[in-house]
C-alpha cells in the first residue's frame, strides 16, 4: 500500500526536471514517450507505490502542477 | 471668505489640501520649495500623509502607487526635477491613473538657473516621456486663478483618470497676493474608483494597476482608447481669456506672469491708441485652438510672448494655420520683461504691418 | 481519498506561469503566495510587480497588484502604503530591478523604515532583457555583456545587497534564502512568514532575499542551475538572517 | 486713485522682506488690490536683498516694477542699484545711518532718515526697519499706524506680543522725524 | 567593401565604432540590448570603453563625464529609457556637450510594449527635458542610411556641441539587411575641444563644464546663444528625401520603417495609376520645412502616416501653414501595417478631395 | 620676514568662496585643495561640482571641473575617469545630493571600486535649498520639511552612509572625519590625503565624509554650530576608519 | 524576377531564425537584396517563434510581409497562425513529423516532409531546419546547396567544422524527399 | 618678540569668529568699531606679541583669510 499519492496537472507540466531530483526514493521521470499539450515532455511517477507523500517534488515543482496526497 | 495674502507656493499647498488632497510626495527644488514645507506643517491636520522623497523619480513612483491605491495625491517639483519625473508621469498616464503635478518653472536648460521661466513648455505639453499621451495641463495668471484651478485639478484629474500639471512660473510661486481660498470651483460627477487596489476584502476579484501591454494589438487599442479620451478634453477642457479683443487690431498670445505683463502693456497701448489684444491660454493642453476662430476681422497679426525662446509658438502656427502673420517676442533664462518692452515688440510689428 | 498535504495555494491565481522550465521564480511565487494566504491576509494585500521576468506577476498573484516601473517598486509600495497603512503591501523585484537601477529606493525604502515586505530575486542576470551582466553577477561568470567573463577590475566585486541594506538602522527584517532543494524552500518559506509577520505587526522594513537560478541565460539545465547555486552562489551570498526585529527589540 | 510702486532694498538681515510684506498685508487689510514679490536665490545668502509692492485701487498686472514711486535704501549697495529706478517725481527714503552719499538725480525727492542709530535709541537696533515704515506712514499717509500694528500683532502672535510696544515707538518715531525735518 | 548582413543593433555598434566612437555607457533594454551588447564583445579591441551603467540616469550622466573630458561618446536605450535620460540630456545640451544617443523606439506610454514604434517623436523633436534647447535628430529609414548617419553624428555633436539623437524603431534595430560599413560620410572641419576637462597640466588656466547661469542676464545670453546655433542647425541640417514627387496628386510625409512601407504602397497605387509621392524626413529635427516650399502644384493634399496616433503631425501643420489639407493615418503600439492599409488611406483621402 | 607656516594653497583660485559666514564647507575645500597640492597632481586633477550650496566650487578649485547635476556626480567621475585614467578625478558632494537622491550613484561608483575620491558634505541639512530634511539629519532636529522636528516612525532613523558604503567589497577606502576644531581640522587633512593616494596608487574607490555645519539652516551662531556637531553629530555618526587598502591588501 | 518573401515558423528551440538568416545570407551572397526580421519579444520563451525574410532583386521596401510566397511550418501552432498568410498560388512547407493535420487552403501548394523523423534518421535531431531548406531549394531552385554551405562553413567556425557534412546530408535528404514525393 | 603673526585679508574675512576659539591663547577677536568692505566685522588679533605661530586660527577659517609666519 503507498503512504501517499501525486497528481500531476500533466498538460501543465513543462518538464523540467526539478521534480525529479527531489524525490527522496527517485520515483520521478520524464515521459521520454509523449508530449504534453504545451510540447514539453511530462513528469510521471514509474513506482508511484512507493510514494510516502512528502512532498518533496511538489516543493521544487516551479508550476505548481503536482498536488500531493497522504494516504 | 476674505481674502488673505499668501505666497503663491503656500496658497498652492493650502489649495491642494482644499481640492481634498491626502497624499503629497516630494523632494525640495527652488523655487518651490516653500510648498512642500506648508504641506509638512499643514497636511497631517487634515488626515493627509506628507513624505520627503529621495528623489524626484522616487516621488513620482509614490504618486503612482498611492494614487493606484485610490488616494487624491500631489507632487510639486521645478523643471529639471520634472525632467526626472518624465518616465513616471508617461507611467502614469498609461495606467490611467489621476495626479496632480505642479511645476514652478525655472530657467534651463540643464540646471540652468532658479528664475521665472516658462521654458518648459514643450516639456508640459508635449510629453518628455515616451509613447502616445498627453497631460491637462493648466498655466494660471494670478494666485486666485491658480488656486481655483488646483482644487479643481483634483477633479479633473479623476475624471479622465489622467496626470493634471499645473505649470506656473518662479514668479507665481514666490509672490504674494490676496487671494481667497474658498472660492467655489466647478465639481464635476466622478465615476467611482472601482479600479483601484485598495485589498479585495473578499469583495471582488483582484485588480490591477498596470501599462504594460504585450501584446501590440492591446497595446493599440489601449493607445488608441486614451487617444479617444484626449480627443474628449481638447473639445471640453480648453480654458482661456480674451482681454480687449474688440476692433483689436493685433493680438498677443500670452499666458501666465507674461500675460500679467502683457496687460500692462495693453493699458499703455491703450493710452496711446493702439488697440490690442490679448488671447490668454489658460489651458496649454489642450491648447485653446477654439479661440482662434473667433478672432474679430479687424486682428491684422499675432504676437506671441513667451517667457522663453518660443516655445508655445508651434502651437500658434498650428492654430493660426497660416491666416496670420505671427512674430514673436520672448525672454529667458530667469529674465522678466517690464511692460515698454511688449510696447515695442507691438508697435515694432504693426510698423511692419503696414 | 487521502488527505490533502500539498495543493497548489488560493494565493495564486489560475493563471499559468510565464517563466522558462525550471526557473526558480515560480517556486517563489509559490512561497509568497501560501503564505499571504496562510496568514489570512490575502484579501487586505497589495502586491506589486516589478520590470523583469517576473514583470506580468500581476497576473499570477490572487490579490490586487500594481505594476511598477523598473526599480522603482519601493516608491510604488510606499505610496500604497503611506496612504493604505492597514493594507498589507509587498514587492517582488529582480537583482537588476532591486540592485541596479533601484538601488536608491531600496535602500531608501529600508532608511524610512517603510512598513512593507520585499521579496528580492537575486539570479545574478538579467533574465528578462537576455541575460546581461546583473551587479550581482560572479566573477568570471559569462554574459551577454561580459562576454569574457565578469572582471572585478573593469566591473567590481559582485554587491551584497542583504549585507549592505542590513547596516541601515530602519532595515527591520533581512535574510537571504535559496531554493535549490525541498529542504531549503522548507526554511525560505519560514523567512518570507516573518517578513510578512514583521509588517503586520507594523515592525518595519523586511526583506527577504532569494538566490534563484536562470537556466535559460546561465545556459544550463534547471538542475545544474540549481547546482550551481548550490556550488558558486551561497559560497559567495552566505545564507542566513542579517537583522532581525528581536535583536532591535533588545536594543530598544 | 491709489497706484503705489515700492521697492525695499537692503542687507539680508535687515528686515526688508518683512517691511514689503507689511505694507502689502495693510493694503490688503484695506481691501486694495497688492502683490509682494521678492528677489530670490542665492544672492539672498549673505548678500543683498529686496522685494517689491505693487498697492493699487485697480487690479495689479505686471508684478515686475519698472520704475517705483517709492524705494527704500536701507543700504549703500542698494542706492547704487536702485537709485535710478524710481519714477521721475518719485521718492527715496534712505537709511543715512549706513549710506553715506547724497543721490544723484534731482527729480525725485530723497528723504535720509538715520534709522540705525534712532533704533539703537529707542533701545532695539532692530526696529531700524520699522522707523522706516514709520517714515513713510507719514509721508504718503497711504495707511495708518494702526493698520501696521494690527498686522504686526497677528503675525507676532502670544509669544512676541512684548514686542508691539517697541514697534510702534519706531513707526512713531519714524513719523515724528519726517514731521520735525520734512514737513 | 562588400555588404555584410548585420542585424541593426549590432550595425548600429560598428557604426558607431567606425565613427570613432570611444565611450559607451548604457542600461539593457528591449529592443536594443545587442548593440551594447555587441560594444561589450568588441569596443575593447578598438581602444575604447564599454561600461554598462546602474541606470539610463547613470548612463547619461556618465556621457556627459566622458564627453565633457572630450571623448566621443555613445549611449543607447529604448522609449521609457530615454524618458529617464531626459534631465541628463539637457544638462549636455545645456552645457553644450557633444554626445551621441541611439533611441531604438518601442511602443508606450508606460512600459507599454516592446514591438516597434514611432511614438517617441514629441520626446525626441520637443526635448523631454527642461529649458530652451534642442536636440539633433535623425530618424533613417534602413541599416546602410542608420549606419552611415550614425558614422556622421559623432562629427555632427562636436561640431555643434550638441547631443544628437538617432531614433530607429525596434524594427530597425531588429532586422538584418545587407549593409556596407565603409561608405564614405562627409567630414566637417571640427574645432579643437579646448574646453574639454583633461587636466590643465600646466599649459592653459582651468576650464570648466557647467550649465549653471545664476544671473538671468547671463543665462538668457546663453539662451539666445544657444538660439542661434538650433537656427544654424534648421538651415544647415535640415535633410530630407523626395520619392516620386512629379505629378503627385498627393504627398505623404512619413519617416523610419513606415516610409519604407509607405514606398511599398506607392508602387501599388503607381500600378493603379494613382500618383503619389512620399516626402521622407531623415532629419526629424530640424524638421525639413524647406521640402514643404519643393511641392509640385500638382499636390492637393498631404497625409502623415506614422507609427503613433499622430505626433509628426504638429510639424507637418507648422510647415504646411494652412496650404493643404492634411489627413492622418497611424498605427501604434507595436503594429505595423502592412502597405494596402496606406493604399486605402491614400485612397480615402484622395475621395474626400473630390 | 619669517617662515610662511600656512597661506592660502594654490590648490584653491582667487575667488571667494560663496558660503555663508562660519561655513565649513569653506575648510573642506581649503583641504581638498591642499592635498591636490601637495601631492602634485592639481595640474592633472578634474574635479566635479555638485548640486548643492557648493554648486559653484568650478570656481574655487583651480583645476579643470565639471558641474554635475544633482547626485550624479559619482557617474560624471565615472565617465571622466573611465576615459582619461591617467587624470585624478574627485567629486564634491553634499548628503542630499549623494545619500538622497544620488543613493543609486555613489552605491555603484563603489561597487565597480572606480578609482575616484569622494568627498562627502554632511551636514545633516539641504543647505541651498533652505534648510529642508536630509537623509543624515538627526532624530528631533527641526527643518523646513520636518518641522516638529525629525519623527524615526514617520521618516526612519538617519542613514550613515560610511558604514553602509563599507560594506561594499569595492569601496576601497572610507573614513569619517570632523572639522570642528583645529585637530580634526588636521586629521581630516590626513584621510583626504590617504583618499587620493589610494586612487594614485590605482586601488580604487575612496570616500572621505565629514561632518559639516550648517549656521545657517540649523540657526546656530558658527562656533555653536561646531559645538552641535561634536555634541550631537559625532556621537551618532562616529569619526573613524570604516575600510582602507591595507586591510584589502590582507585579504589579497 | 526574384522576389521572394518568406516566412519561418516553428518552437523556440527548432532553428527557425537560423532557417530565415541562412536565407537572407545567400541572397545577399547572391548579390540580391534581402532583409530578415525576428519576432521578438517574450513569446519567443519557451512559446513560439519566426521570422521573416524578403528576397528580391529590386530593393527591398516594406519590411512587412503582408502575404508570403513561402511559409515554412516546424510544429502545429504555426500552422494554425500562417495558413492564411501564403500568397495565392504560394507554397507551404510543412514539418509533418510534428502537424497532424491538412491545410484547409486549396489555392496554395503544400509540402508535407516529416524533417524531425528524417533527421533523427540522419542521426542527429538538430538538423531537422536543414532538412527543409534543402526541399526549399529542390523547390525553387533559387540557390545551390552551396552557397549555402559556404555560409553555414563561416558561421561555425573551426570550432564546429565537423558538423558541416551532417547538414550537408541534411540538405540533400530534404533535396531527395522532394524529388521523390513531389516532382 | 612674538614667535609668530598672523596676516589676514581683513576684506575677506567674514567675521564668523571660528578662529577665535581656535586660538589657544585667545589672541582673537571680532572688531566692534569697524566692519569691512563686505560689511562685516573682521577679526583681528588683539596682542599680536603673544603669537606662537600655531596656525590653529588659519586652520578653521573657512575662507581662508589668514596667512601665518614664524618668526
Ligand atoms: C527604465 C527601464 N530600463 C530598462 C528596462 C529593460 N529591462 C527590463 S527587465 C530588466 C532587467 C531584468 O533583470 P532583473 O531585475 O534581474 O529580473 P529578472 O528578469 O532577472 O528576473 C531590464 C533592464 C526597462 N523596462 N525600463
Ligand atoms: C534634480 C534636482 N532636484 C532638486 C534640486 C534642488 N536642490 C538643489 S541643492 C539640493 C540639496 C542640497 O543639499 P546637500 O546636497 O546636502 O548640499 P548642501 O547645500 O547642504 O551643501 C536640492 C534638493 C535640483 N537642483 N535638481
Ligand atoms: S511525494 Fe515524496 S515520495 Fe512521493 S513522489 Fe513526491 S517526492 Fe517522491
Ligand atoms: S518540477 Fe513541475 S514542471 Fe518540472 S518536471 Fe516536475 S512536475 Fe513538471
Ligand atoms: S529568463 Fe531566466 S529568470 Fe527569466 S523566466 Fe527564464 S529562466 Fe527564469
Ligand atoms: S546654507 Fe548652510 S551649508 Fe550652505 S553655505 Fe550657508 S551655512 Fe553653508
Ligand atoms: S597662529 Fe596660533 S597663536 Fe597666533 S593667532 Fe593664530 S591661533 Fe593664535
Ligand atoms: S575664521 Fe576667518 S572669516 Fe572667520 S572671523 Fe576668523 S578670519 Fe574671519
Ligand atoms: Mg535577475
Ligand atoms: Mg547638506
Amino acid at each position: 500500500m503507498p503512504k501517499g499519492r501525486i497528481i500531476v496537472d500533466v498538460d501543465k507540466c513543462k518538464g523540467c526536471g526539478l521534480c525529479l531530483d527531489a524525490c527522496p526514493l527517485h520515483l520521478l521521470e520524464l515521459a521520454n514517450d509523449t508530449v504534453n499539450k504545451k510540447g514539453y515532455q511530462p513528469m510521471r511517477i514509474h513506482t508511484p507505490e512507493k510514494c510516502i507523500g512528502c512532498a518533496n517534488c511538489a516543493m521544487m515543482c516551479p508550476d505548481v502542477v503536482i498536488t500531493v496526497e497522504k494516504l | 471668505m476674505a481674502k488673505v495674502m499668501m505666497k503663491g507656493n503656500e496658497a498652492m499647498a493650502l489649495a491642494a489640501i482644499k481640492g481634498g488632497c491626502k497624499a503629497f510626495f516630494g523632494y525640495p527644488i527652488t523655487p518651490q520649495s516653500e510648498l512642500p514645507e506648508y504641506l509638512a506643517r499643514h497636511m497631517h491636520k487634515h488626515g493627509g500623509v506628507f513624505l520627503q522623497a529621495e528623489s524626484e523619480v522616487a516621488a513620482i513612483n509614490m504618486v503612482y502607487g498611492a494614487s493606484g491605491a485610490g488616494a487624491r495625491v500631489l507632487t510639486s517639483s521645478s523643471s529639471p526635477g520634472i525632467a526626472l519625473k518624465q518616465e513616471g508621469i508617461s507611467y502614469i498616464a498609461g495606467a490611467e491613473l489621476p495626479a496632480v503635478i505642479i511645476n514652478v518653472m525655472r530657467g534651463g536648460p540643464g540646471l540652468g538657473g532658479i528664475q521665472p521661466s516658462q521654458a518648459d513648455y514643450k516639456q508640459v505639453t508635449r510629453g518628455g516621456g515616451n509613447g502616445d499621451y498627453y497631460v491637462l495641463a493648466y498655466a494660471p495668471e494670478n494666485l486666485q486663478e491658480t488656486v481655483n484651478v488646483i482644487k479643481e485639478a483634483f477633479d479633473l484629474a479623476d475624471l479622465y483618470r489622467n496626470p493634471v500639471m499645473i505649470a506656473v512660473d518662479g514668479l507665481i510661486g514666490q509672490m504674494m497676493e490676496p487671494v481667497d481660498l474658498d472660492v467655489e470651483v466647478p465639481k464635476r460627477d466622478l465615476p467611482e474608483k472601482d479600479w483601484a487596489t485598495i485589498g479585495t476584502y473578499g469583495k471582488r476579484e483582484p485588480v490591477n494597476v498596470n501599462s504594460l501591454f504585450l501584446d501590440p494589438q492591446d497595446l493599440e487599442n489601449h493607445s488608441f482608447k486614451l487617444a479617444e479620451k484626449y480627443k474628449l478634453m481638447k473639445k471640453n477642457e480648453q480654458r482661456y481669456e480674451f482681454v480687449n479683443m474688440e476692433n483689436a487690431e493685433l493680438v498677443i498670445v500670452a499666458y501666465g506672469t507674461m500675460a500679467r505683463i502683457v496687460r500692462s502693456a495693453l493699458e499703455i497701448l491703450k493710452n496711446e491708441g493702439i488697440n490690442v489684444g490679448l488671447l490668454r491660454p489658460i489651458s496649454i493642453w489642450p491648447f485653446p485652438e477654439k479661440a482662434f476662430k473667433e478672432f474679430p476681422d479687424t486682428v491684422k497679426g499675432i504676437l506671441t510672448c513667451e517667457l522663453s525662446t518660443g516655445q508655445m509658438l508651434d502651437d500658434v502656427k498650428i492654430c493660426n494655420n497660416g491666416k496670420l502673420p505671427i512674430n514673436f517676442f520672448g525672454r529667458t533664462g530667469g529674465m522678466v520683461p517690464e511692460p515698454e518692452e511688449i510696447v515695442k515688440a507691438v508697435k515694432d510689428m504693426i510698423g511692419g504691418l503696414k | 481519498m487521502g488527505n490533502v498535504v500539498f495543493k497548489r495555494s488560493n494565493g495564486l491565481s489560475k493563471k499559468e506561469f510565464s517563466y522558462c522550465p525550471g526557473c526558480t521564480h515560480g517556486i517563489i511565487h509559490r512561497l509568497v503566495a501560501e503564505v499571504i494566504e496562510e496568514l489570512g491576509v490575502l484579501d487586505k494585500t497589495i502586491g506589486i510587480s516589478p520590470v523583469g521576468c517576473s514583470v506580468m506577476n500581476y497576473e499570477f498573484f490572487n490579490c490586487d497588484m500594481q505594476q511598477a516601473a523598473h526599480g522603482r517598486a519601493p516608491a510604488v509600495a510606499t505610496g500604497i502604503k503611506r496612504v493604505r497603512p492597514d493594507n498589507i503591501v509587498f514587492s517582488y523585484q529582480g537583482d537588476g530591478d532591486l540592485a541596479s537601477i533601484g538601488t536608491a529606493e531600496i535602500v531608501h525604502a529600508a532608511h524610512r523604515s517603510e512598513n512593507i515586505t520585499v521579496i528580492f530575486v537575486n539570479n545574478a542576470i538579467y533574465g528578462m532583457t537576455g541575460g546581461q551582466m546583473a551587479p550581482t553577477t560572479l566573477i568570471g561568470q559569462k554574459t551577454t555583456t561580459s562576454p569574457y567573463g565578469r572582471d572585478e577590475k573593469h566591473a567590481g566585486k559582485p554587491i551584497k545587497m542583504s549585507e549592505m541594506l542590513a547596516t541601515i538602522p530602519g532595515a527591520t527584517y533581512i535574510e537571504r534564502v535559496s531554493v535549490h532543494d525541498p529542504l531549503h524552500v522548507r526554511k525560505a518559506k519560514k523567512a518570507v512568514k516573518k517578513a510578512f509577520q514583521t509588517q503586520i505587526e507594523g515592525k518595519g522594513f523586511s526583506l527577504v532575499e532569494f538566490i534563484s537560478s536562470c537556466p535559460v541565460n546561465w545556459g544550463k539545465t534547471p538542475q545544474d542551475a540549481l547546482n550551481w547555486v548550490k556550488d558558486n552562489m551561497i559560497p559567495y551570498y552566505p545564507l542566513g538572517n542579517f537583522r532581525s526585529p528581536e535583536e532591535d527589540d533588545k536594543n530598544d | 486713485m491709489i497706484n503705489e510702486q515700492i521697492i525695499c532694498a537692503g542687507f539680508g538681515g535687515q528686515g526688508v522682506m518683512l517691511m514689503g510684506q507689511l505694507l502689502a498685508y495693510s493694503a490688503n487689510d484695506n481691501d486694495l488690490n497688492t502683490l509682494w514679490y521678492p528677489s530670490y536665490g542665492p544672492e539672498t545668502r549673505g548678500g543683498t536683498a529686496n522685494c517689491s509692492v505693487t498697492i493699487s485701487e485697480a487690479k495689479v498686472n505686471s508684478p515686475v516694477i519698472s520704475k517705483a514711486d517709492t524705494i527704500f535704501i536701507m543700504n549703500g549697495p542698494s542706492l547704487d542699484k536702485f537709485e535710478s529706478k524710481v519714477k521721475s517725481g518719485g521718492k527715496i527714503l534712505i537709511n543715512s545711518s549706513l549710506v553715506e552719499r547724497n543721490i544723484e538725480r534731482d527729480d525725485i525727492k530723497a528723504y535720509f532718515i538715520p534709522v540705525n542709530e534712532m533704533a539703537v535709541k529707542l533701545g532695539n537696533g532692530k526696529v531700524a526697519n520699522m522707523i522706516m515704515i514709520g517714515a513713510y506712514l507719514q509721508i504718503t499717509k497711504i495707511f495708518d499706524k494702526e493698520t501696521i500694528l494690527k498686522i504686526l500683532k497677528k503675525s507676532f502672535g502670544e509669544a512676541k506680543a512684548h514686542l508691539i510696544d517697541i514697534n510702534d515707538k519706531a513707526i512713531e518715531a519714524g513719523m515724528n522725524y519726517i514731521k520735525e525735518h520734512y514737513e
